[in-house]
Protein backbone atom coordinates (compact mmCIF):
# COMPACT_ATOMS: atom_id res chain seq x y z
CA UNK A 1 0.00 0.00 0.00
CA UNK A 2 1.31 3.31 -1.01
CA UNK A 3 -0.99 6.38 -0.32
CA UNK A 4 -0.13 9.60 -2.24
CA UNK A 5 -1.21 12.89 -0.96
CA UNK A 6 -1.12 16.38 -2.52
CA UNK A 7 -0.54 17.25 -6.44
CA UNK A 8 1.18 14.86 -8.56
CA UNK A 9 3.43 17.15 -11.00
CA UNK A 10 6.93 17.25 -12.96
CA UNK A 11 7.73 18.38 -9.50
CA UNK A 12 6.71 15.97 -7.42
CA UNK A 13 6.52 12.93 -9.29
CA UNK A 14 10.24 11.92 -8.77
CA UNK A 15 9.72 11.37 -4.69
CA UNK A 16 6.42 9.36 -6.05
CA UNK A 17 8.97 7.22 -8.49
CA UNK A 18 11.60 7.08 -5.67
CA UNK A 19 8.72 5.78 -3.00
CA UNK A 20 7.32 3.29 -5.29
CA UNK A 21 10.62 1.63 -6.38
CA UNK A 22 12.17 1.72 -2.89
CA UNK A 23 8.53 -0.39 -2.02
CA UNK A 24 9.12 -2.72 -4.98
CA UNK A 25 12.59 -3.44 -3.95
CA UNK A 26 11.96 -4.44 -0.45
CA UNK A 27 10.60 -6.81 -1.55
CA UNK A 28 6.65 -6.20 -2.07
CA UNK A 29 5.31 -7.54 -5.13
CA UNK A 30 1.45 -6.82 -5.39
CA UNK A 31 1.50 -3.00 -4.68
CA UNK A 32 -1.62 -0.85 -4.28
CA UNK A 33 -1.25 2.74 -4.96
CA UNK A 34 -3.93 4.89 -3.19
CA UNK A 35 -4.62 7.97 -5.36
CA UNK A 36 -7.45 9.29 -3.17
CA UNK A 37 -6.07 11.90 -2.10
CA UNK A 38 -4.02 13.57 -4.76
CA UNK A 39 -5.64 16.81 -5.87
CA UNK A 40 -3.99 16.99 -9.18
CA UNK A 41 -1.90 14.40 -10.96
CA UNK A 42 -0.37 15.24 -15.12
CA UNK A 43 1.21 12.77 -17.01
CA UNK A 44 4.74 13.36 -14.97
CA UNK A 45 3.14 11.38 -12.60
CA UNK A 46 1.91 8.86 -14.78
CA UNK A 47 5.36 8.09 -15.70
CA UNK A 48 6.18 7.55 -12.00
CA UNK A 49 3.10 5.09 -11.86
CA UNK A 50 4.59 3.48 -15.17
CA UNK A 51 8.13 3.20 -14.11
CA UNK A 52 6.79 1.45 -10.99
CA UNK A 53 4.96 -1.19 -12.80
CA UNK A 54 7.79 -2.22 -15.21
CA UNK A 55 10.16 -2.61 -12.07
CA UNK A 56 6.78 -4.80 -10.64
CA UNK A 57 6.26 -6.64 -13.62
CA UNK A 58 10.02 -7.71 -13.96
CA UNK A 59 9.17 -9.60 -10.90
CA UNK A 60 5.96 -10.77 -11.52
CA UNK A 61 4.42 -8.44 -9.62
CA UNK A 62 0.90 -6.69 -9.92
CA UNK A 63 0.44 -2.68 -9.42
CA UNK A 64 -3.43 -1.93 -8.67
CA UNK A 65 -4.61 2.02 -8.37
CA UNK A 66 -7.30 2.87 -6.07
CA UNK A 67 -8.76 6.40 -7.85
CA UNK A 68 -12.46 8.12 -7.59
CA UNK A 69 -11.00 11.35 -8.57
CA UNK A 70 -12.83 12.55 -11.61
CA UNK A 71 -9.86 14.20 -13.23
CA UNK A 72 -7.19 11.70 -12.35
CA UNK A 73 -9.60 9.54 -13.89
CA UNK A 74 -9.66 11.68 -16.88
CA UNK A 75 -5.78 11.72 -17.50
CA UNK A 76 -5.89 7.74 -16.86
CA UNK A 77 -8.09 7.85 -19.75
CA UNK A 78 -6.58 10.24 -21.83
CA UNK A 79 -3.29 8.32 -22.05
CA UNK A 80 -4.70 4.91 -22.00
CA UNK A 81 -3.25 3.94 -18.50
CA UNK A 82 -6.65 3.15 -17.27
CA UNK A 83 -6.32 -0.20 -19.98
CA UNK A 84 -2.73 -0.95 -18.42
CA UNK A 85 -3.56 -0.71 -14.56
CA UNK A 86 -6.31 -2.18 -12.41
CA UNK A 87 -8.02 0.94 -11.13
CA UNK A 88 -10.32 0.41 -7.94
CA UNK A 89 -13.03 2.63 -6.73
CA UNK A 90 -12.25 1.32 -2.66
CA UNK A 91 -8.80 0.00 -1.11
CA UNK A 92 -11.14 -2.51 -0.02
CA UNK A 93 -11.66 -3.79 -3.45
CA UNK A 94 -8.18 -3.35 -5.12
CA UNK A 95 -6.92 -6.32 -1.61
CA UNK A 96 -9.71 -8.45 -2.12
CA UNK B 1 -7.07 43.85 -28.34
CA UNK B 2 -8.01 41.09 -25.45
CA UNK B 3 -10.70 42.80 -22.93
CA UNK B 4 -8.54 40.95 -19.82
CA UNK B 5 -5.03 39.90 -20.28
CA UNK B 6 -3.39 37.91 -17.55
CA UNK B 7 0.39 36.77 -17.50
CA UNK B 8 2.98 35.52 -15.02
CA UNK B 9 6.66 34.59 -15.55
CA UNK B 10 8.34 31.93 -13.31
CA UNK B 11 11.41 30.51 -13.82
CA UNK B 12 11.89 27.09 -15.57
CA UNK B 13 11.72 25.39 -13.01
CA UNK B 14 9.84 21.96 -11.84
CA UNK B 15 8.94 23.84 -8.52
CA UNK B 16 6.93 26.54 -9.94
CA UNK B 17 4.90 24.05 -12.51
CA UNK B 18 2.59 24.40 -9.80
CA UNK B 19 2.49 28.30 -9.37
CA UNK B 20 1.65 28.48 -12.80
CA UNK B 21 -1.40 25.88 -12.66
CA UNK B 22 -3.21 27.56 -9.94
CA UNK B 23 -2.58 30.81 -11.61
CA UNK B 24 -4.23 29.13 -14.65
CA UNK B 25 -6.83 27.93 -12.31
CA UNK B 26 -7.92 30.76 -10.21
CA UNK B 27 -8.53 32.51 -13.59
CA UNK B 28 -10.56 30.07 -15.65
CA UNK B 29 -12.51 30.07 -12.29
CA UNK B 30 -12.76 33.76 -11.80
CA UNK B 31 -14.01 34.65 -15.72
CA UNK B 32 -16.79 31.51 -14.83
CA UNK B 33 -15.67 28.26 -16.40
CA UNK B 34 -17.02 25.06 -15.15
CA UNK B 35 -15.15 23.39 -12.55
CA UNK B 36 -14.37 20.75 -15.20
CA UNK B 37 -13.15 23.19 -17.72
CA UNK B 38 -10.77 24.23 -14.95
CA UNK B 39 -9.54 21.26 -14.53
CA UNK B 40 -8.71 20.70 -18.06
CA UNK B 41 -7.05 24.38 -18.12
CA UNK B 42 -5.05 22.75 -15.13
CA UNK B 43 -4.26 19.94 -16.60
CA UNK B 44 -2.89 21.12 -20.23
CA UNK B 45 -1.24 24.37 -18.08
CA UNK B 46 0.79 21.69 -15.80
CA UNK B 47 1.93 19.65 -19.18
CA UNK B 48 2.56 22.28 -21.38
CA UNK B 49 5.05 23.79 -18.25
CA UNK B 50 6.47 20.58 -17.73
CA UNK B 51 7.36 20.84 -21.50
CA UNK B 52 9.27 24.32 -20.54
CA UNK B 53 11.06 23.20 -17.38
CA UNK B 54 14.46 22.78 -18.28
CA UNK B 55 17.00 20.60 -15.64
CA UNK B 56 19.37 23.54 -15.01
CA UNK B 57 16.14 25.53 -13.96
CA UNK B 58 17.33 28.80 -16.48
CA UNK B 59 15.12 30.43 -18.47
CA UNK B 60 11.97 30.96 -17.84
CA UNK B 61 8.20 30.10 -18.53
CA UNK B 62 5.63 32.96 -19.53
CA UNK B 63 1.51 32.06 -19.02
CA UNK B 64 -0.77 34.59 -20.88
CA UNK B 65 -4.71 34.17 -20.51
CA UNK B 66 -6.42 36.56 -22.46
CA UNK B 67 -10.31 36.71 -22.37
CA UNK B 68 -11.57 38.06 -25.35
CA UNK B 69 -15.49 37.74 -25.60
CA UNK B 70 -16.25 34.39 -24.58
CA UNK B 71 -13.16 32.66 -25.31
CA UNK B 72 -10.37 32.72 -22.54
CA UNK B 73 -6.92 31.99 -25.05
CA UNK B 74 -3.88 30.47 -22.90
CA UNK B 75 -0.61 30.59 -24.39
CA UNK B 76 2.67 28.70 -23.12
CA UNK B 77 5.98 29.91 -23.90
CA UNK B 78 9.55 28.65 -23.07
CA UNK B 79 12.74 28.96 -24.12
CA UNK B 80 13.36 25.57 -24.06
CA UNK B 81 10.00 24.13 -25.24
CA UNK B 82 10.97 21.92 -28.11
CA UNK B 83 8.94 20.78 -31.57
CA UNK B 84 6.44 17.88 -31.18
CA UNK B 85 8.15 14.78 -32.01
CA UNK B 86 8.03 13.45 -35.52
CA UNK B 87 7.55 10.01 -35.80
CA UNK B 88 10.15 8.36 -37.00
CA UNK B 89 12.41 10.43 -34.49
CA UNK B 90 14.01 7.77 -31.88
CA UNK B 91 12.73 8.73 -28.27
CA UNK B 92 14.92 9.39 -25.60
CA UNK B 93 12.77 9.55 -21.97
CA UNK B 94 12.70 13.16 -22.28
CA UNK B 95 11.28 13.72 -25.40
CA UNK B 96 9.02 10.36 -25.05
CA UNK B 97 8.01 12.38 -21.64
CA UNK B 98 7.12 15.71 -23.44
CA UNK B 99 5.28 13.72 -26.22
CA UNK B 100 2.86 12.25 -23.67
CA UNK B 101 2.15 16.18 -22.73
CA UNK B 102 1.50 17.21 -25.82
CA UNK B 103 -0.92 14.35 -26.46
CA UNK B 104 -2.55 14.60 -23.38
CA UNK B 105 -2.97 18.97 -24.45
CA UNK B 106 -4.19 18.02 -27.75
CA UNK B 107 -7.00 15.61 -26.35
CA UNK B 108 -8.28 18.27 -23.74
CA UNK B 109 -8.17 20.82 -26.82
CA UNK B 110 -8.03 19.40 -30.44
CA UNK B 111 -7.43 22.77 -32.00
CA UNK B 112 -4.18 23.39 -29.52
CA UNK B 113 -1.51 24.72 -31.10
CA UNK B 114 2.51 23.69 -30.73
CA UNK B 115 4.39 26.34 -32.28
CA UNK B 116 8.18 26.15 -32.31
CA UNK B 117 10.59 28.50 -33.05
CA UNK B 118 13.62 26.85 -34.38
CA UNK B 119 14.78 23.92 -32.29
CA UNK B 120 13.44 24.75 -29.01
CA UNK B 121 12.30 27.77 -28.21
CA UNK B 122 8.42 27.25 -28.39
CA UNK B 123 5.01 28.55 -27.91
CA UNK B 124 1.98 26.09 -26.90
CA UNK B 125 -1.86 27.58 -27.72
CA UNK B 126 -5.15 26.78 -26.48
CA UNK B 127 -8.40 27.95 -26.14
CA UNK B 128 -11.84 27.46 -24.14
CA UNK B 129 -15.12 29.20 -24.64
CA UNK B 130 -16.23 30.32 -21.47
CA UNK B 131 -20.29 29.36 -20.58
CA UNK B 132 -20.15 26.83 -23.11
CA UNK C 1 20.68 40.49 -10.49
CA UNK C 2 17.92 38.36 -8.27
CA UNK C 3 18.49 34.47 -8.25
CA UNK C 4 14.71 34.16 -9.10
CA UNK C 5 11.78 36.60 -10.96
CA UNK C 6 8.39 36.21 -10.53
CA UNK C 7 6.13 38.35 -12.03
CA UNK C 8 2.25 38.85 -12.51
CA UNK C 9 0.20 41.15 -14.43
CA UNK C 10 -3.69 41.27 -13.97
CA UNK C 11 -6.47 43.71 -14.67
CA UNK C 12 -7.06 46.27 -12.43
CA UNK C 13 -10.35 44.74 -11.12
CA UNK C 14 -11.43 43.60 -7.63
CA UNK C 15 -11.70 40.19 -9.22
CA UNK C 16 -8.51 39.22 -9.75
CA UNK C 17 -6.84 40.51 -5.91
CA UNK C 18 -7.63 37.11 -5.37
CA UNK C 19 -5.28 35.69 -8.48
CA UNK C 20 -2.37 37.74 -6.68
CA UNK C 21 -2.62 36.77 -3.82
CA UNK C 22 -3.02 33.28 -4.86
CA UNK C 23 -0.10 33.13 -6.74
CA UNK C 24 2.20 35.45 -4.07
CA UNK C 25 0.99 32.91 -1.52
CA UNK C 26 2.14 29.80 -3.70
CA UNK C 27 5.52 31.84 -4.32
CA UNK C 28 6.28 31.86 -0.80
CA UNK C 29 5.27 28.73 0.05
CA UNK C 30 7.44 27.58 -2.34
CA UNK C 31 10.34 29.36 -1.27
CA UNK C 32 9.84 28.06 1.76
CA UNK C 33 8.51 30.69 4.23
CA UNK C 34 6.58 29.39 7.43
CA UNK C 35 2.67 29.28 7.23
CA UNK C 36 2.38 31.93 9.31
CA UNK C 37 4.95 34.34 6.88
CA UNK C 38 3.15 32.84 3.70
CA UNK C 39 -0.27 34.42 5.59
CA UNK C 40 1.67 37.39 6.52
CA UNK C 41 2.38 37.81 2.50
CA UNK C 42 -1.01 36.75 1.50
CA UNK C 43 -2.58 39.88 3.28
CA UNK C 44 -0.32 42.39 2.27
CA UNK C 45 -0.28 41.28 -1.24
CA UNK C 46 -4.16 41.45 -0.75
CA UNK C 47 -4.00 45.28 0.80
CA UNK C 48 -1.24 46.13 -1.97
CA UNK C 49 -3.70 45.17 -4.76
CA UNK C 50 -6.95 46.48 -3.08
CA UNK C 51 -5.25 49.66 -2.85
CA UNK C 52 -4.52 49.17 -6.60
CA UNK C 53 -8.09 48.59 -7.54
CA UNK C 54 -9.90 50.60 -10.25
CA UNK C 55 -13.73 51.40 -10.30
CA UNK C 56 -13.91 51.31 -13.87
CA UNK C 57 -11.59 48.23 -13.80
CA UNK C 58 -9.07 49.33 -16.26
CA UNK C 59 -5.46 49.30 -16.16
CA UNK C 60 -3.74 46.53 -14.79
CA UNK C 61 -2.22 46.13 -10.93
CA UNK C 62 1.34 43.98 -11.41
CA UNK C 63 3.20 41.97 -8.93
CA UNK C 64 7.10 40.99 -9.00
CA UNK C 65 8.47 38.83 -6.49
CA UNK C 66 12.47 38.36 -6.38
CA UNK C 67 14.25 35.64 -4.22
CA UNK C 68 18.16 37.14 -3.61
CA UNK C 69 19.60 34.71 -1.39
CA UNK C 70 17.64 34.16 1.87
CA UNK C 71 15.05 37.65 1.17
CA UNK C 72 12.12 37.33 -1.15
CA UNK C 73 11.02 40.74 -2.15
CA UNK C 74 7.51 41.49 -3.24
CA UNK C 75 6.31 44.76 -5.46
CA UNK C 76 2.51 45.97 -6.28
CA UNK C 77 2.44 48.65 -8.82
CA UNK C 78 -0.78 49.97 -10.13
CA UNK C 79 -1.33 53.03 -12.27
CA UNK C 80 -3.62 53.62 -9.23
CA UNK C 81 -1.87 53.75 -6.01
CA UNK C 82 -2.16 57.11 -4.57
CA UNK C 83 0.29 57.88 -1.85
CA UNK C 84 -0.79 57.75 1.86
CA UNK C 85 -2.68 60.33 3.82
CA UNK C 86 -1.18 62.86 4.82
CA UNK C 87 -2.81 63.53 8.40
CA UNK C 88 -4.45 66.79 7.96
CA UNK C 89 -6.34 65.90 4.57
CA UNK C 90 -10.06 65.11 4.63
CA UNK C 91 -10.94 61.13 4.01
CA UNK C 92 -13.15 60.14 1.80
CA UNK C 93 -14.56 56.69 2.69
CA UNK C 94 -12.58 55.41 -0.69
CA UNK C 95 -8.82 57.14 0.76
CA UNK C 96 -9.67 55.70 4.62
CA UNK C 97 -10.38 52.43 3.09
CA UNK C 98 -6.42 52.35 1.32
CA UNK C 99 -5.08 53.96 4.36
CA UNK C 100 -6.16 51.31 6.63
CA UNK C 101 -4.68 48.01 4.47
CA UNK C 102 -1.34 50.36 3.93
CA UNK C 103 -1.12 50.06 7.75
CA UNK C 104 -2.10 46.52 7.78
CA UNK C 105 1.10 46.22 5.36
CA UNK C 106 3.36 48.49 7.32
CA UNK C 107 2.37 46.41 10.54
CA UNK C 108 3.21 43.00 9.25
CA UNK C 109 6.16 44.23 7.53
CA UNK C 110 7.42 48.03 9.41
CA UNK C 111 9.96 48.13 6.45
CA UNK C 112 7.41 48.34 3.67
CA UNK C 113 7.74 51.08 1.32
CA UNK C 114 5.14 52.93 -0.63
CA UNK C 115 6.61 55.01 -3.17
CA UNK C 116 4.11 57.14 -5.26
CA UNK C 117 5.10 58.48 -8.74
CA UNK C 118 2.91 61.46 -9.10
CA UNK C 119 -0.64 61.51 -7.61
CA UNK C 120 -1.54 57.91 -8.42
CA UNK C 121 0.99 55.72 -9.80
CA UNK C 122 2.44 53.78 -7.01
CA UNK C 123 4.64 50.73 -5.99
CA UNK C 124 4.10 48.90 -2.70
CA UNK C 125 7.45 46.98 -1.73
CA UNK C 126 7.92 44.62 1.45
CA UNK C 127 10.70 41.72 2.25
CA UNK C 128 10.41 38.46 3.91
CA UNK C 129 13.27 36.73 5.24
CA UNK C 130 13.58 33.10 3.78
CA UNK C 131 13.93 30.69 7.27
CA UNK C 132 14.39 33.43 9.34
CA UNK D 1 -26.74 34.30 12.82
CA UNK D 2 -24.54 34.95 9.56
CA UNK D 3 -22.72 32.31 8.46
CA UNK D 4 -19.91 33.81 6.23
CA UNK D 5 -17.65 30.89 4.22
CA UNK D 6 -14.82 31.45 1.59
CA UNK D 7 -12.15 34.53 1.18
CA UNK D 8 -13.71 38.06 1.71
CA UNK D 9 -11.30 40.76 0.28
CA UNK D 10 -12.53 43.71 -1.87
CA UNK D 11 -14.40 41.17 -4.22
CA UNK D 12 -16.13 39.64 -1.74
CA UNK D 13 -16.69 42.40 0.84
CA UNK D 14 -19.49 44.31 -0.49
CA UNK D 15 -21.65 40.89 -0.74
CA UNK D 16 -20.68 40.62 2.82
CA UNK D 17 -21.42 44.40 3.71
CA UNK D 18 -25.10 43.83 1.71
CA UNK D 19 -26.05 40.77 3.38
CA UNK D 20 -25.53 42.03 6.87
CA UNK D 21 -26.81 45.56 6.23
CA UNK D 22 -29.80 43.08 4.81
CA UNK D 23 -30.05 41.28 8.12
CA UNK D 24 -29.77 44.04 10.42
CA UNK D 25 -32.75 46.03 8.14
CA UNK D 26 -34.83 43.02 8.77
CA UNK D 27 -35.02 43.81 12.13
CA UNK D 28 -32.15 41.63 14.05
CA UNK D 29 -30.83 43.72 16.39
CA UNK D 30 -28.35 40.90 18.14
CA UNK D 31 -26.38 39.38 15.26
CA UNK D 32 -23.40 37.11 15.37
CA UNK D 33 -21.36 36.68 12.24
CA UNK D 34 -19.59 33.22 11.93
CA UNK D 35 -16.46 33.24 10.44
CA UNK D 36 -15.02 30.13 10.89
CA UNK D 37 -15.43 29.07 7.32
CA UNK D 38 -13.53 31.87 6.16
CA UNK D 39 -9.80 30.90 4.79
CA UNK D 40 -8.86 34.47 4.32
CA UNK D 41 -10.03 37.99 5.41
CA UNK D 42 -8.29 41.42 4.92
CA UNK D 43 -9.46 45.00 6.12
CA UNK D 44 -11.83 45.42 3.10
CA UNK D 45 -14.02 42.46 4.66
CA UNK D 46 -13.33 44.30 8.16
CA UNK D 47 -14.96 47.51 6.32
CA UNK D 48 -17.90 45.65 5.96
CA UNK D 49 -18.03 44.13 9.44
CA UNK D 50 -17.53 47.94 10.90
CA UNK D 51 -20.64 49.05 8.33
CA UNK D 52 -22.47 46.59 10.13
CA UNK D 53 -21.83 47.74 13.43
CA UNK D 54 -22.38 51.38 12.79
CA UNK D 55 -25.95 49.98 11.31
CA UNK D 56 -26.92 47.86 14.07
CA UNK D 57 -25.98 50.52 16.91
CA UNK D 58 -27.89 53.08 15.24
CA UNK D 59 -30.50 50.38 16.72
CA UNK D 60 -28.86 49.69 20.19
CA UNK D 61 -28.10 45.97 18.83
CA UNK D 62 -25.36 44.24 19.11
CA UNK D 63 -22.49 42.30 16.72
CA UNK D 64 -20.85 39.81 17.58
CA UNK D 65 -17.80 37.90 15.80
CA UNK D 66 -16.82 33.92 16.37
CA UNK D 67 -13.54 33.49 14.73
CA UNK D 68 -10.34 31.24 16.16
CA UNK D 69 -8.61 31.65 12.54
CA UNK D 70 -4.61 32.91 13.25
CA UNK D 71 -4.83 34.90 10.22
CA UNK D 72 -7.96 36.19 10.63
CA UNK D 73 -7.68 36.65 14.57
CA UNK D 74 -4.58 38.32 13.53
CA UNK D 75 -5.91 41.54 10.95
CA UNK D 76 -8.75 41.78 13.72
CA UNK D 77 -5.74 42.24 16.23
CA UNK D 78 -3.85 44.41 13.61
CA UNK D 79 -6.34 47.11 12.90
CA UNK D 80 -7.72 47.06 16.82
CA UNK D 81 -10.97 45.75 15.90
CA UNK D 82 -10.47 42.74 17.78
CA UNK D 83 -11.43 45.80 21.21
CA UNK D 84 -14.54 46.91 18.58
CA UNK D 85 -16.36 43.75 18.19
CA UNK D 86 -16.71 40.86 20.92
CA UNK D 87 -15.21 37.73 19.48
CA UNK D 88 -15.90 34.70 20.80
CA UNK D 89 -14.17 31.09 19.90
CA UNK D 90 -17.63 29.07 19.70
CA UNK D 91 -21.12 29.99 18.57
CA UNK D 92 -22.44 28.87 22.04
CA UNK D 93 -20.24 31.36 23.58
CA UNK D 94 -22.05 33.89 21.36
CA UNK D 95 -25.06 33.32 21.62
CA UNK D 96 -24.70 32.78 25.52
N1 LIG E 1 3.53 9.45 -18.69
C1 LIG E 1 3.10 8.39 -19.38
N2 LIG E 1 1.85 8.34 -19.82
C2 LIG E 1 1.42 7.30 -20.52
N3 LIG E 1 2.16 6.24 -20.84
C3 LIG E 1 3.42 6.22 -20.44
C4 LIG E 1 3.95 7.30 -19.67
N4 LIG E 1 5.24 7.01 -19.42
C5 LIG E 1 5.48 5.82 -19.98
N5 LIG E 1 4.40 5.33 -20.59
C6 LIG E 1 4.28 4.02 -21.29
O1 LIG E 1 5.20 3.14 -20.70
C7 LIG E 1 6.13 2.66 -21.66
C8 LIG E 1 7.53 2.71 -21.04
O2 LIG E 1 8.01 4.04 -21.01
P1 LIG E 1 9.32 4.52 -20.23
O3 LIG E 1 9.03 4.59 -18.77
O4 LIG E 1 9.80 5.77 -20.86
O5 LIG E 1 10.36 3.34 -20.40
P2 LIG E 1 11.47 3.06 -21.47
O6 LIG E 1 12.06 4.36 -21.91
O7 LIG E 1 12.42 2.22 -20.70
O8 LIG E 1 10.78 2.31 -22.57
C9 LIG E 1 6.02 3.55 -22.85
O9 LIG E 1 6.24 2.86 -24.04
C10 LIG E 1 4.61 4.09 -22.75
O10 LIG E 1 3.71 3.28 -23.45
N1 LIG F 1 -11.49 48.30 7.29
C1 LIG F 1 -11.46 48.87 8.51
N2 LIG F 1 -10.55 48.46 9.40
C2 LIG F 1 -10.51 49.02 10.60
N3 LIG F 1 -11.32 49.97 11.04
C3 LIG F 1 -12.24 50.42 10.20
C4 LIG F 1 -12.37 49.88 8.90
N4 LIG F 1 -13.38 50.50 8.28
C5 LIG F 1 -13.85 51.35 9.17
N5 LIG F 1 -13.19 51.34 10.33
C6 LIG F 1 -13.48 52.12 11.56
O1 LIG F 1 -14.85 52.44 11.54
C7 LIG F 1 -15.03 53.84 11.53
C8 LIG F 1 -16.12 54.20 10.52
O2 LIG F 1 -15.59 54.10 9.21
P1 LIG F 1 -16.47 54.16 7.88
O3 LIG F 1 -17.15 52.83 7.72
O4 LIG F 1 -15.60 54.58 6.75
O5 LIG F 1 -17.61 55.22 8.16
P2 LIG F 1 -17.70 56.77 7.92
O6 LIG F 1 -16.98 57.11 6.67
O7 LIG F 1 -19.19 56.97 7.83
O8 LIG F 1 -17.10 57.39 9.15
C9 LIG F 1 -13.71 54.45 11.17
O9 LIG F 1 -13.52 55.68 11.81
C10 LIG F 1 -12.72 53.39 11.62
O10 LIG F 1 -12.31 53.60 12.94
Amino acid sequence: MLEVNGEVDIYTAPKLREKLIELIDAGNDRVVVDLEGVGFMDSTGLGSLVAGLKRIREKDGELAIVCTSGPVLKVLGITGLDRVFPVHDSVGSALG
Amino acid sequence: MAEERFSLRVPAAAAYVGTARIFGGAIARQVGLSEDDVDDVKLAISEACAAGVREDGDGTIGLVAERDGAILAFEIVGEDIPPPLSDDLVATPESFRRSVGYDVIRSLFPDAAILSEGDRSGRIRFAVPIGG
